[in-house]
């Protein structure tokens, strides 16, 4: 038992209240009867998989989690909400009485599964700490290296995103 | 006994929290019946993934930057994937009037 | 049970880095006050203590006390969150500015992605706020910042990016450290990494001027069209602290145009002349205000642009010249 | 390509002209004048709310009640009364009351006054909480105020000097 | 541009009467009378002339019926007093006096609406007057031909509850939209 | 004896209230409201020459969320009431209201016997807290009305009186 | 970026500006349907501050109503004194002496000076600059000195007589007049420098707004708005009134049709108002300033009568109908800015909020002479 009062005992408590963040978010993004408080949920929730991030070493991704998830996607989401006009609340639903529930047990089901996998495989750790463990520097290299394909081929797909958005957003402008 | 303060230091954590995100976000994608209720499901299980790679390639990877460079194609792929799928709908809800799923129904002959 | 003295420190920072943005939040609105006031050949606040300097400190009472509306309609919780999303991250982005070499909460090597990161989050309380308002005023505005937000961004990171690569570091005490040793080393003056730095320094500065929403660039909160724009509904210290969370997203972008362009704290003679040439936090915060300063200036001086206009301006003039500076220091850099 | 970059230079320079006329009016002195510590000096035709005039050898009014304001005022907000007296030539004053809040500063009524009996008040920053305070009854006003000689104390000529 | 001319063809069209009033008198070069249907008519002219519209407005003659007819009673009344002496300073035949009214119903009276247009180049202001009667105020809005007169008539119906036909939006401008009372009538009471 | 013997109370609740009254009157933003011509004098009390910043008050707030004082400048119509009554209700609590001018106070010289189309006065519509006369009153005197609403917040006068010879 | 919101013509929603907004100048409430941030249609709703002056005129004498028109434009007040009065000279053929009129003149084109300069600062407010206004007020201060020591009043004037005006002026107002124009003269150029020339004005107000001539005709549109759309239209030189005659200005004109045109036309206005000024006060002759005979009570014959003037705003003109007796049987106020107005509805369409807010600001509106 750590005491809370030392550093690893703060980021222990800090890191419980990440997964507290991250799971909150989550239901808040699935369960919420407004669109626009989804997607504050899914915001608290990236905020809180940015905290794992941190705790997993790479400051570097967490960071882009914040700067694009939290800061382009959700942001982005908000507007088209406001755009679509409809931060109404959810209407009754129109699905059979049994989606809710089925839709809980086959998640629930998956969820079993996965953690159970998860918890009972035992993991063959290699793990050999490096100093400069995934470091920018690290992560430029292999992205201009080994990965320099796949980077170019995200370019290519961003781009071909950017205007598909753009050509999809105009229809109906010109009249 | 675990000790719940040095949690951040196991893998099945992450793997759990991953496992939990990805359910959740099954679930609100079969539950929610409007677009962008459903794209936002599918971001929360987009992270799962991200997270379960990033845990591993912490914990278990012998290249240390694998996991990382794929939670970043991730991210740039959702960004794009969000671009797109919110002009669809708009434009679909120029059209429809409507971001349900039921009510676009044209699509079904 | 002991403190872990790293903790202390820690702490320590966080309460002076919470003191330093509240402070310098209420006391930019006295200077922005005092000084229109003189550009206009005014006083300004004069009667409420000695220059009017507990000005801030009686306004931030009145807001406090003040009734919060919570308008019909809204959505409470947003309402409410979105003035705290626009002051909590502006504060986290103190956390790693360098005010001298010492000085600085943590010295994070991504100093520079953390806070654009962070500016980022801001401007979803200032979404959610203008959202949660239901105010058709407010809806515009929002959809105002937004393109504004997205057609600045661009620039401004290439600017940044541009930078990152003249210092080869992300770590804002080190890319002061690369400008000791009088203003000819400081960045905006370094010509041998690319012959448009001045320029660049000004693409910097009319970027920040838009992301924090300032004068030419205020769009989002126009007076004279969208009544007072995403805070139309906000009153007491909802509004107070939107307010308070504007002035110090000014702060950091000064912060950051210094540590970046104006070598820090580093002063700008060379330190063979004694006491002016000594570095510390004095000239950091010299050059600090110099530059709120001129925020200030500007705003009391400038027209405000257009909507289109200052896309226009970003994509047409800032963005082109942000990336001709880019590889022109590509390729000074290589062949260098 | 060069008109461009002309229109971008000239531009740039036009802010800067710009600025550097606020730096210079920030360092210019202020113009405000400090209310409560200094005044202004009223213009000496200035048109404050209407008062009766104390006649320098009498230290009465010069009223002659013959209401001529109260007819001439547009608003209405005058309201005189007098009555005869024993041993006094005409009417005696008993009531000149003015409705302050309805009154629009025209000045007709001191142009109708033919006695020169009422003229303009200096009193240019009245401000209280109650409205009923600037029903103002002139006559009761009267004792406190100076003997007054002349009506416009400045070299301009008044029009109704000018007719006599 | 010349008022004669403007005279020449506003005459041509048949309004009822064109008088050159005095400029420096009345502060109007063309006093124009014109009957309610020939209003249109009146205005296409000034507007093919490049007029621009000043103001419409109203003035409600109440009681000016009755006043003319005391006016010529009182008249005749007084000739016929002043007859007999001007037969006997004469001895001419007596002048032909003009008939008085009716006895019995007095002519209804008219509310008027008053046209100004100007020219931006030469100086003649025209005034059109067209007189309704009180109980029916109708006549053709001009505000197809002149689209700024569409304010200047709706304010008109504001005051004095001229309807005029074919105005696209004819709901109160200056009173607020439930209005219902048009106070420069001169029987308007609050 | 029927003295009872009262503790003094831990907090100071009255030197707080005389606190917070004294922020509140130092710092009273107006809206930006304009009816008429008071208006106009309402702008060149905010000018230079008079510059209402010297009591923290020249933060016109164009929404009625952020506004502590209305200053009625100008006519009340009929039409407008509803409208004024609404920004009333919008401004936050507490809130004041200065009727400048003699159409704000009693509809001024647009009274008259038959008026179809304007309220007389403000009060009408909702407690007034300071009148200041005048047609329309100097810029002086708008500042004197703010200096009275200070007055009437705190209970007590910082500044002096200027006497009117 | 403009895709902002849904673009079918169904889609729009309706913004209310006002009545109370910042960008109004007063009362004006504007109900625009939008699309996005373009104005479908624009419907200005007026009223909201409807003094009820023509109904008043009918209930009071001839002279009471004299100082109603100092507040129906309480910017250019006497230019409607001006009107008033001489259209009720004109009624009563009251001759008036020469050096009255040439007050007249003189404060009328002062008072002239003093609304563009509110105008400039205001317009500039809108646009979002906000120290042009106060350095025009400190301007407009000075006028307002001078025209309190002459009138005593600073706004809402009532000067004018039937026959004259109430007060001479004295030698300090002469002095102090020469003075402000030459004050006026050296900061004119300051102004340019700091407004006009500024990139971020000129892309906010050239080409923005376009008025045609033809658009002014048919909307009957004067003063700087029509003379902003190449119409060389100016009462003082079209319909000489008063001693303007005698005096040598020209009228700004400016051919573009644009928000910047309608400035300009403001912007050059003031000069040539000082001017008429400098050469009235050379010119003012010696005299009195009041009719010998003005009768106590007017009774002006029986007739129609009209009068135009010039006000900063545009043509105004006053319509009595006398019928003989102490008060009008009808007066009819024409004002200009009903008139621009009226066609800011058409002028707006397809435009963008901002530019909408440059053009209102350009038409120069004065709410409650619109709504008299």
């Amino acid at each position: 038992m750590i005491s809370l009062f030392t550093a690893e005992g703060l980021s222990g408590l800090l890191f419980l209240g990440f997964i507290g963040l991250t799971l909150a978010g989550a239901l808040i993004a699935t369960n919420a009867r407004s669109l626009i408080r989804s997607v504050a949920g899914l915001a608290l929730c990236f905020l809180g998989i940015a905290g794992f991030y941190y705790y997993l070493n790479s400051p570097f991704v967490a960071l882009m989690q914040i700067l694009i998830y939290v800061g382009g996607v959700c942001v982005t989401i908000i507007f088209a909400v406001m755009l679509a006009g409809s931060s109404e609340v959810n209407k009754v639903s129109r699905h059979n009485v049994l989606v809710g529930p089925l839709a809980f047990l086959v998640s629930g089901l998956l969820v079993w599964g996965l953690a159970g996998l998860a918890l009972k495989t035992e993991w063959h750790s290699s793990i050999f700490y490096v100093e400069n463990w995934g470091t920018v520097a690290n992560l430029g290299q292999s992205l201009l290296t080994t990965y320099s394909m796949s980077f170019e081929l995200i370019s290519v797909v961003l781009l071909v995103a950017v205007v598909g958005s753009l050509v999809l957003a105009r229809q109906g402008r010109d009249k | 006994m675990m000790d719940i303060l040095l949690l951040s230091n196991s893998l099945h954590t992450y793997l759990v929290i991953a496992a939990l995100l990805f359910g959740i976000g099954i679930y609100g994608l079969v539950q929610r019946q409007n677009f962008i209720g459903m794209l936002i499901s599918a971001e929360l299980i987009l992270s799962g993934a991200s997270l379960n790679f990033m845990a591993f390639n912490h914990f278990l990877a012998p290249d240390p930057t694998v996991g990382q460079i794929f939670t970043l194609f991730i991210m740039a792929i959702a960004a794009a994937e969000v671009a797109i799928a919110l002009s669809i709908i708009i434009a679909v809800y120029r059209n429809y009037k409507s971001i349900d799923t039921e009510d676009v129904t044209d699509l079904q002959g | 049970m002991t403190l872990d003295p790293e903790i202390i420190r820690l702490l320590a920072f966080l309460v002076g880095v919470i003191a330093f943005a509240s402070f310098n939040a209420a006391y930019l609105v006295w200077l922005e006050r005092k000084e229109a006031a003189h550009i206009q050949r005014r006083i300004g606040p004069k009667e409420v203590g000695p220059f009017g300097l507990l000005q801030p400190l009686v306004d931030g009472i009145k807001l406090m006390t003040k009734q919060l509306i919570v308008p019909a309609g809204v959505d409470p919780v947003l309402f409410k969150i979105a003035p705290i999303l626009v002051m909590v991250p502006a504060i986290m982005s103190f956390v790693t500015i360098p005010f001298s070499e010492t000085l600085v909460a943590r010295n994070l090597d991504l100093g520079l992605l953390v806070i654009s990161a962070f500016a980022s989050v801001n401007f979803l309380g200032l979404l959610l706020g203008a959202w949660g308002s239901r105010n058709k005023y407010a809806v515009i505005s929002a959809g105002r910042a937004f393109s504004q937000n997205v057609a600045y961004e661009i620039p401004m990171l290439v600017i940044v990016v541009t930078l990152v690569m003249v210092s080869g570091t992300m770590n804002l005490t080190e890319i002061v450290g690369l400008q000791m040793g009088g203003f000819w080393h400081w960045n905006i003056l370094n010509l041998a990494a690319s012959p448009l730095m001045p320029v660049a320094f000004l693409i910097f500065f009319v970027c920040m001027l838009a992301e924090t929403n300032r004068a030419p660039f205020d769009m989002s909160e126009a007076e004279s069209e969208l009544v007072a724009g995403a805070f139309t509904e906000y009153s007491g210290m909802g509004f107070g602290v939107f307010f308070m969370g504007e002035y110090a997203n000014i702060v950091i972008g000064a912060c950051v145009a210094t540590i970046l362009f104006l070598g820090g704290w580093h002063s700008p003679f060379p330190d063979t002349i004694p006491f002016f040439g000594a570095s510390s936090v004095i000239w950091f915060l010299l050059k600090m205000y110099f530059i709120i300063f001129t925020v200030i200036w500007i705003r009391w001086t400038f027209p405000r642009t257009t909507f289109y206009g200052l896309l226009n301006l970003s994509w047409k003039i800032l963005i082109p010249i942000s990336f001709v500076n880019l590889i022109l220091t590509s390729a000074m850099l290589k062949v260098f | 390509m060069i008109d461009y970059l002309k229109e971008v230079i000239s531009g740039t320079w036009s802010l800067f002209v710009g600025l550097g006329i606020t730096i210079r009016y920030f360092f210019q002195p202020v113009v405000t004048v400090q209310y409560p510590y200094q005044t202004l000096p009223m213009a000496p035709r200035f048109r404050g709310h209407i008062e009766l005039v104390k006649d320098e050898e009498t230290g009465e009014t010069r009223c002659i009640v013959c209401g001529m304001c109260q007819k001439a005022c547009p608003s209405h907000c005058i309201t005189v009364n007098g009555e005869k007296r024993e041993g006094v030539q005409g009417k005696v004053l008993t009531e000149y009351t003015l409705d302050f809040t309805r009154c629009s500063l025209c000045g007709l009524c001191v142009e109708s006054c033919t006695p020169k009996a009422i003229t303009f008040s200096k009193d240019y920053n009245l401000a209280g909480l109650s409205k009923e305070a600037y029903i103002f009854d002139l006559k009761a006003e009267l004792s406190s105020l100076p003997a007054q000689t002349k009506l416009m104390p400045f070299g301009c000529k008044n029009r109704l000097e000018a007719k006599n | 541009m010349n008022c004669a001319a403007i005279k020449e063809k506003l005459t041509v069209i048949g309004v009822e009467m064109v008088s050159e009033a005095e400029y420096a008198r009345k502060g109007f070069a063309l006093d124009v009378q014109v009957a309610p249907h020939l209003l249109v008519a009146a205005v296409s002219v000034l507007d093919a002339e490049g007029f621009f519209i000043e103001a419409i407005t109203g003035v409600d003659w109440l009681g000016e019926q009755a006043a003319l007819r005391k006016e010529a009673e009182a008249k005749v009344a007084a000739e016929a007093k002043a007859q007999p002496e001007a037969e006997a300073a004469a001895g001419e035949a007596p002048p032909l006096v003009s008939q008085p009214a009716e006895q019995g119903e007095i002519p209804e009276d008219a509310l008027e609406v008053v046209y100004d247009f100007n020219h931006y180049e030469g100086l003649c202001r025209v005034t059109i007057r067209a007189r309704l009667p009180r109980s029916k105020p109708e006549i053709a809005t001009i505000s197809s031909i002149y689209p700024g007169a569409n304010w200047h008539e709706r304010e008109t119906h504001d005051f004095f509850g001229i309807i005029f036909v074919g105005h696209p939006y004819l709901v109160p401008l200056l009173l607020p939209e439930d209005a219902d009372f048009h106070p420069l009538l001169k029987d308007f009471r609050s | 004896m029927g003295t009872q013997n009262i503790q003094p109370a831990i907090v100071q609740f009255a030197q707080l209230d005389k606190l917070l009254a004294l922020g509140r009157a130092n710092s009273l933003w107006p809206m930006t409201f304009g009816l008429a011509c008071c208006a106009i004098e309402m702008m060149a009390t905010g000018a230079s020459r008079f510059d209402l910043a010297r009591f923290g008050a020249e933060v016109f707030r164009p929404s009625p969320r952020q506004c502590d004082v209305m200053i009625v400048a100008g006519t009340i119509s009929k039409k407008m009431a509803p409208a004024v009554e609404t920004l009333y209700d919008q401004m936050p609590e507490p809130k004041w209201v200065i009727a400048m001018g003699n159409c704000a106070i009693s509809g001024g010289p647009f009274v008259f016997e038959g008026q179809y189309g304007i309220v007389e006065g403000a009060d009408k519509l909702f407690p007034v807290d300071v009148f200041i006369p005048g047609c329309p009153p100097r810029p002086e005197a708008l500042i004197e009305g703010i200096l009275e609403l200070e007055e009437k917040v705190t209970g007590s006068r910082r500044w002096p009186r200027v006497e009117v010879g | 970026m403009s895709t902002f919101a849904q673009s079918q013509a169904n889609e729009t929603f309706v913004l209310n500006l006002g009545p109370q907004h910042p960008a109004t100048h007063g009362v004006l409430r504007v109900k625009l349907t939008m699309d996005g941030e373009y104005i479908v249609e624009a419907e200005p709703v007026l009223g909201y501050i409807h003094r009820m002056h023509e109904k008043m005129g009918e209930n009071r004498t001839w002279a009471q109503f004299l100082p109603n028109t100092g507040r129906i434009d309480y910017l250019h007040a006497l230019a409607y004194n001006h009107g008033y009065v001489s259209v009720v000279e004109r009624a009563a053929s009251i001759e008036v002496p020469e050096r009255a009129e040439y007050l007249r003149v003189i404060t009328a084109e002062l008072n002239r000076v003093s609304s563009h300069l509110l105008w400039f600062g205001a317009f500039i407010l809108d646009l979002g600059g906000f120290s042009p206004l106060l350095y025009a007020f400190d301007d407009r201060e000075h006028i307002l000195d001078l025209l309190e020591s002459v009138t005593g009043s600073r706004l809402t004037y009532c000067y004018f007589r039937f026959g004259g005006v109430y007060n001479d002026i004295d030698d300090n107002f002469v002095t102090g007049t020469r003075a402000f124009i030459k004050r006026l003269r050296g900061r004119m150029p300051m102004y340019h420098n700091l407004v006009t020339k500024n990139i971020i004005l000129m892309k906010r107000l050239q080409e923005v707004g376009p008025i045609s001539a033809e658009m002014c005709r048919k909307y009957g549109a004067t003063g700087p708005v029509c003379r902003g759309s190449g119409i060389n239209f100016d009462v003082r030189k079209h319909e000489p009134y008063s001693v303007y005659p005698e005096f040598d200005f020209e009228v700004p004109v400016y051919e573009q049709g644009d928000s910047m045109a309608r400035y300009m036309v403001r912007m050059d206005e003031m000069e040539q108002s000082l001017r008429i000024v400098e050469q009235a006060l050379d010119k003012l002759p010696e005299g009195p300033v009041m009719a010998e005979k003005v009768p106590k009570i007017l009774k002006p014959a029986k007739g129609d009568y009209y009068h135009a003037v010039e006000t900063a705003r545009g043509s105004f003109g006053v319509r009595v109908i006398s019928d003989g007796s102490n008060t009008p049987y009808r007066l009819k106020l024409r004002s200009p800015t009903f008139s621009n107005l009226s066609l800011f509805g058409e002028a707006c369409r397809g435009m963008l909020l901002p530019d909408v807010l440059a053009l209102m600001g350009s038409l120069d509106l004065v709410i409650p002479e619109i709504d008299r």
